[in-house]
């Protein structure tokens, strides 16, 4: 069986140490905020303004002006702080945030990444991604391996317009883990009921293996 | 001496003129300047250019100018809320820019700061960065953005006080403070006004240099566009 | 008899409005917060990070945290803000502050200004004095007309390492007062006891003759 | 956890190294991290580059360094009230790279926020602006200001909390927010420290995630360098 989100979420959060800034995207990277390893503590931004997100608010007690990126009622952890959006990005762009993870539409084997338009759909808008992507020094993605139609995630080149280029440092998928490095993509680890020749033809990129022999499953 | 006006009305129908820039403050419809948004649909305004973070919804926030027609062109990171919006996007009667948010807040606190441009890796080897001069710094490449001066600035905050001083509630927060740099004229909302009664100066988040009109908003409800609870614990009221 | 210092910053009080920003350099300028006329407040901004100076604090009542630009002591007014130093140029360089007023070693008259390295002796910085003279929509010197060895400071051409170019927008000395323009120096008054060819004499630059009929001595 | 350690001489021992770019905050000698400035010089660390609109004056603030002929370089604004510092200079014992007081703010706020380098008007026909690349916008000459990233940034605050939250009081703010942003690592000496009675999130300037470490300064009388004052009036105590 593939990894679940949680799994792929469980994944994510060891890579995280105890004490960073970290931005988490919508969807499935949200979930890591719950998956931390025993121990690790985190500080989440969000880049609307908020440093310390805390979870979300009980009912009645919502707060038009308390909310995250994606636009929803949260609340803030004690020790927390307001700030302008370019604060924000001035935390972000200048590399503070440690660590963005986010989704992906396409992600290629040199880490370039796009998440922000899908082909024959309305352009909605970047939001804060390119800047995430662009400003952290670690950027994790967190995907499905293939697309709903069952066409590869991961490309050797994407075909959609970028987000980010060169800027994915590690992708999480429900399949596999691969570290991103200066020669292309490099298998850590997959689930238990795949193997490297069944990534191969699910895999749009070409990648090394060098399967960690610690990787302990989710 | 002091910086509150009656009417939201009138002082943006005095400000405001056909081809103007209005930035806006606001993250989706959180720190909206609600009454000035109004008032701004009011003067009936055209061929305004709205540099923004987000469009607000149909029938609320921004997306009131785009229901009048009077919106030719948007600077936004994010317009995704608004169907009315998409259409008029989609037929080519709305120009959008796109900017990323972090560039977007910073091309207005740069314009607000008589910085011309800056050189940012956002949106470097993507199509925001397209047509638009690149450098090598560091071995980095980077690509150079440029600061917006609006005519008109709509802000809301928290408190203000006679001379202009703002402080802002949690998120709501967001772009306010930016917008209120970067306007010609910067007109900002308050939910509080503390007149002669200061804000205390240690706590000035935009000193009232930046602004040049205060008006008391209209109480109402404020919206939520993702309500997300949790359930109370056991035994809790 | 030559105009005072006094007389100088009532002068440049009467180009002040109602409402106004202005920051005032140290020496001569700092007068004229002691010579605004008759209902007219302004706002005095200090480059360290005040909007709103007021007097001198009480004798005791001195506080270390609270210094204008000059390192003196002093108080902030009722409705005043405290920021940072990036905060208060972006004021500066963003045109916010309407008006500064500030001393000079030479000024051409086209509206050069060198008002920070004296010949032969140290070189202590700049300050904030180029930053003021580069951002603030109306530039005002108050200077003697001549140097302590009677060398003009109005000149043709800056000798001295220039603070700005063109950013001086008019000259107030103890003898007369200029308009610059683009076509250079137009004298508007001058004090009782000198005329327009004594001016000449010990004016370093040329300059067009333009009375303003409504002048009032200071 | 607490950002709070309890030696400032043994941090900055261990964060500094020869030939390290320290950026310090202050202006004149108000706001200055005297603790902080003390145990830089206790380090013994030679070659420093020092980011600082000041330079201190004799036997005070950054005059420490000075005379124990540690700093090669310093990046300042004005340097006018240190007559060791003259002598160094003139004798080319010292580099000094003068930067206007604006552009030297906005140079460490870049430094901190990932801008590469920004366009001013400050300096366009000046000393300041030789050699450095130029460019016209909207008619106007601009030139090119590098930001600046520090190994280490040496920080005072008022008050300060375990997350490393800072805030500041009255002119004492001045370039320390700026400093923090633009160090690899940020030290912030406070006044007050907060611990878990965390400083209220609305009023922070400095948010926690540009600081790692926080120690409680030494309590001392601070320095003046003009104490003006005014005469009471009468009948008043």
């Amino acid at each position: 069986m593939a990894w679940t989100r949680e799994d792929m979420a469980t994944l994510a959060g060891r890579d995280l140490q105890d004490g960073q800034y970290v931005n988490l995207g919508i969807g499935i990277p949200t979930l890591v905020a719950n998956h931390l390893p025993e121990g690790v503590r985190v500080t989440l931004q969000s880049e609307n303004g908020l440093l310390g997100i805390g979870p979300f608010p009980f009912e009645g007690e919502e707060d038009a002006d308390l909310i995250n990126a994606g636009k929803q009622t949260v609340t803030a952890q004690p020790g927390s702080s307001f700030f302008d959006s370019a604060t924000s990005f001035a935390m972000i762009r200048g590399g503070h945030v440690q660590t963005a993870i986010l989704g992906a539409l396409q992600v290629s084997g040199h880490g370039d990444l796009a998440n922000w338009q899908i082909p024959g759909k309305l352009v909605k808008g970047m939001g804060g991604a390119m800047d995430l992507v662009a400003g952290t020094p670690h950027v994790i993605v967190l995907t499905e391996h293939v697309s709903k139609d069952g066409t590869p995630k991961i490309v050797t080149h994407c075909d959609l317009p970028l987000t980010g280029q060169r800027c994915v440092d590690k992708i999480i998928t429900d399949l596999a883990v691969f570290d991103v490095t200066e020669d292309g993509l490099v298998l850590r680890a997959h689930c238990a009921d795949t193997n490297i020749d069944d990534l191969r033809a699910v895999t749009g990129a070409p990648f090394a293996v060098d399967l960690d022999p610690e990787f302990v499953g989710p | 001496m002091t910086k509150l006006r009656l009417s939201a009305t009138e002082l943006v129908a005095a400000h405001v003129f056909d081809g103007a820039t209005v930035a806006v403050g606001g993250f989706g419809l959180s720190g909206n300047p609600t009454d000035l948004i109004h008032a701004l649909r009011d003067s009936g305004a055209k061929d305004l250019t709205i540099v923004s973070n987000n469009m607000g919804v149909d029938g609320k926030g921004l997306g009131l100018l785009i229901e009048n027609k009077q919106v030719t062109k948007v600077v936004s990171s994010y317009v995704g809320e608004n169907k009315l919006f998409a259409e008029e996007f989609l037929s080519g009667a709305l120009e959008v820019e796109f900017a990323p948010q972090g560039t977007l807040a910073e091309r207005m606190r740069a314009g607000g700061a008589g910085i011309a441009g800056f050189f940012t890796k956002t949106g470097v080897g993507t199509p925001v960065a397209e047509g638009k001069q690149m450098q090598v710094f560091d071995g980095e490449e980077f690509v150079l953005e440029r600061g917006i001066v609006a005519d008109l600035s709509l802000v809301k905050a928290h408190r203000g006080d006679a001379e202009g001083n703002l402080v802002y509630r949690h998120t709501a927060r967001n772009f306010n403070p930016l917008v209120a740099t970067c306007g010609r004229v910067t007109i900002a909302e308050v939910e509080v006004y503390e007149g002669e009664t200061y804000i205390d100066p240690d706590i000035v988040v935009t000193p009232g240099i930046f602004v040049q009109h205060v008006v008391l908003a209209t109480p109402r409800v404020k919206d939520i566009e993702q309500r997300t609870v949790r359930p109370r614990p056991e035994g809790k009221a």
